[in-house]
């Protein structure tokens, strides 16, 4: 059982919910006690991994300790991202679902189209859908690729801001 | 008082550095202006800044001092010809519009609906103030592949397709529409009982009927009357053949009418 | 050291050669060692996951062992086949042994290979001979996972198309 649930998580790029492997296991008698089989892993993890709650579902990850090792192999890291993108994306994160007029409005100045490309392309932001007002501006909202780059398990794991009042 | 300020480190950077450092008052070091108005995204973010800088309240901002302030750190800017947008100079003329409609008498009492002429200006603000904080919130948490790894191995090569949504009564429905409906050989079937005429003899035909009349062209539709589709079929490849052979030539007409008429003419063989 | 290695696979998406893996272990005392862990991770594998050599080095497999499983979360959902692809498939199951001409003349439209080549990878129907005139074009018929598929124990158990006349 241990098995087979560590060869369905790394065969996944996306974290899989407990339905899904519900859906996956169903009744095959070949895979009874699944469940408690998953909640050891979420405890105990498994050699060098450890089972984390990302995006909705679980993942696989590396545990931190190796971390160090892994730098030495993954030299590239990703690029730093620029204060105008950042500020983007927070406004799109914690307001979602937000117009592009709107996240001017918060930021002040205008969002050029290059920094609504770019967290396209990183895959963190989508159109979800239309504002039914005039001219009908998309409403932009992050997606689970998002949540699974800063190892969110969802949106209201996003930090908290304290602004003292 | 030291209110709305966020958590720490919302200080604006310059390559790096907190702008903290920059000294106190208006000296500003060379080219410190320049990289900082190009580090601001926009007027309101300059004047956050000034209002975070001099421990200003943002609930109550001295609107005289941050507008002297602000304007004076454009005017520097202009002195050293920095370009500056226009949106700079929007948000000076709003400074200057808050400040006189601050200095008019206070409204009758009573009238408690008067809203402070600032009200707009701090929200405003605070919304940024907001997103920065929450910017600063997300460069904190970690980033996948740089602060931790997801685990990942290599499945088959190639799955198979998804079985089709298919009942075995589709199958037959579709045999049975197959059986039912009339099949394209059926319909020249009749035409087969026709004469037929062989390739090469309607060339030798066509040839010969062109010949009636060397000098004029003749006109595909007196060339192919009324004829049967089989027939038809081998006339025009027959014409097709001749024409490749090059013993008949093509002219497009020019016509008056809305149709292009086509002719074929024999060609005069050498001498 | 089996730890090491497996985060080291495991967080790649390339293969990882002898070379790269001993420039990142360098003479770290904590690694010593790792070449005949490799050596037993390549001979024995590791839970689910099996090492295997691919050109420039070496890359962590899920074990096919599991590929039952994998298939229930990788595999779409069914779709409905298209009229082009349903209709050979029904002249190839009543009429078989049958040829392509053959069965563009019960369809009266060319087949083209790409609707052989789909039901082919169905596992549905086969070459299973030729018929011996000119060209002698290859004779279609269904399979036994195509029998399976329906619950068939025989092609008489195909329900019969009765046309009146």
């Amino acid at each position: 059982m241990r098995e087979a649930l560590l060869a369905l998580f790394l065969s996944s790029a996306e974290s899989l919910s407990r339905e899904r492997l519900a859906a996956i296991f169903g009744d095959d008698p070949a895979y009874v006690g699944w469940e408690a089989a998953l909640d050891i892993l979420l405890a105990a993890g498994e050699g060098p991994l450890q089972l984390i709650s990302v995006a909705g579902g679980y993942r696989l990850q590396i545990h931190p300790r190796h971390r160090d090792l892994l730098v030495r192999l993954h030299v590239d890291a990703p690029r730093p991202l620029s204060k105008a993108v950042l500020e983007t994306l927070a406004v799109i994160a914690y307001q979602q679902p937000v117009t592009r007029p709107e996240i001017e409005h918060w930021r002040g100045v205008s969002v050029n189209a290059q920094i609504m490309q770019q967290l396209q392309e990183l895959g963190w932001v989508a159109v979800v859908g239309h504002r039914e007002t005039p001219g009908r501006p998309a409403l932009w909202a992050t997606t689970s690729e998002f949540l699974q780059h800063f190892g969110l398990a969802s949106l209201e794991d996003l930090p908290t801001v304290m602004l003292s009042k | 008082m030291s209110t709305a300020h966020g958590p720490a480190g919302q200080g604006v950077q310059v390559h790096g550095q907190p702008l903290e450092a920059l000294p106190e008052g208006l000296f500003i070091p060379p080219d410190a202006l320049e990289l900082l108005l190009d580090s601001f995204s926009g007027p309101l973010e300059l004047l956050l800044w000034l209002i975070r800088r001099n421990r200003m309240d943002i609930r109550d901002i001295p609107v005289a001092e941050v507008t002297r302030q602000y304007l004076l750190y454009l005017q520097e800017a202009r002195r050293r010809n920095l370009e500056l947008a226009a949106e700079y100079l929007l948000m000076a003329a709003w400074l200057a519009e808050i400040k006189a409609r601050m200095l008019l008498p206070a409204p009758p009492a009573g009238d408690e609906e008067e809203l402070d002429p600032r009200l707009e200006l701090v929200r405003r603000l605070e919304a940024l103030a907001q997103v920065q904080a929450q910017a600063e919130n997300l460069q904190q948490l970690p980033r996948a592949g740089q602060d931790f790894w997801m685990a990942a191995a290599m499945g088959p090569e190639h799955w198979p397709l998804p079985p089709p949504l298919l009942t075995l009564e589709n199958v037959a429905g579709t045999w049975l529409r197959i059986l039912t409906r009339p099949k394209p050989d059926e319909i020249p079937a009749h035409t087969l009982s026709q004469p037929q005429m062989g390739l090469r003899q309607r060339m030798v035909d066509l040839l010969r009927h062109c010949r009636q009349d060397a000098s004029r062209a003749w006109y595909l539709a007196e060339l192919l009357p009324d004829l049967n589709r089989h027939t038809l079929a081998i006339s025009l490849l027959a014409i097709l053949e001749l024409l490749r052979q090059q013993a008949l030539q093509l002219r497009q007409e020019e016509s008056l009418e809305w149709q292009v008429q086509i002719a074929v003419q024999e060609i005069p063989a050498h001498a």
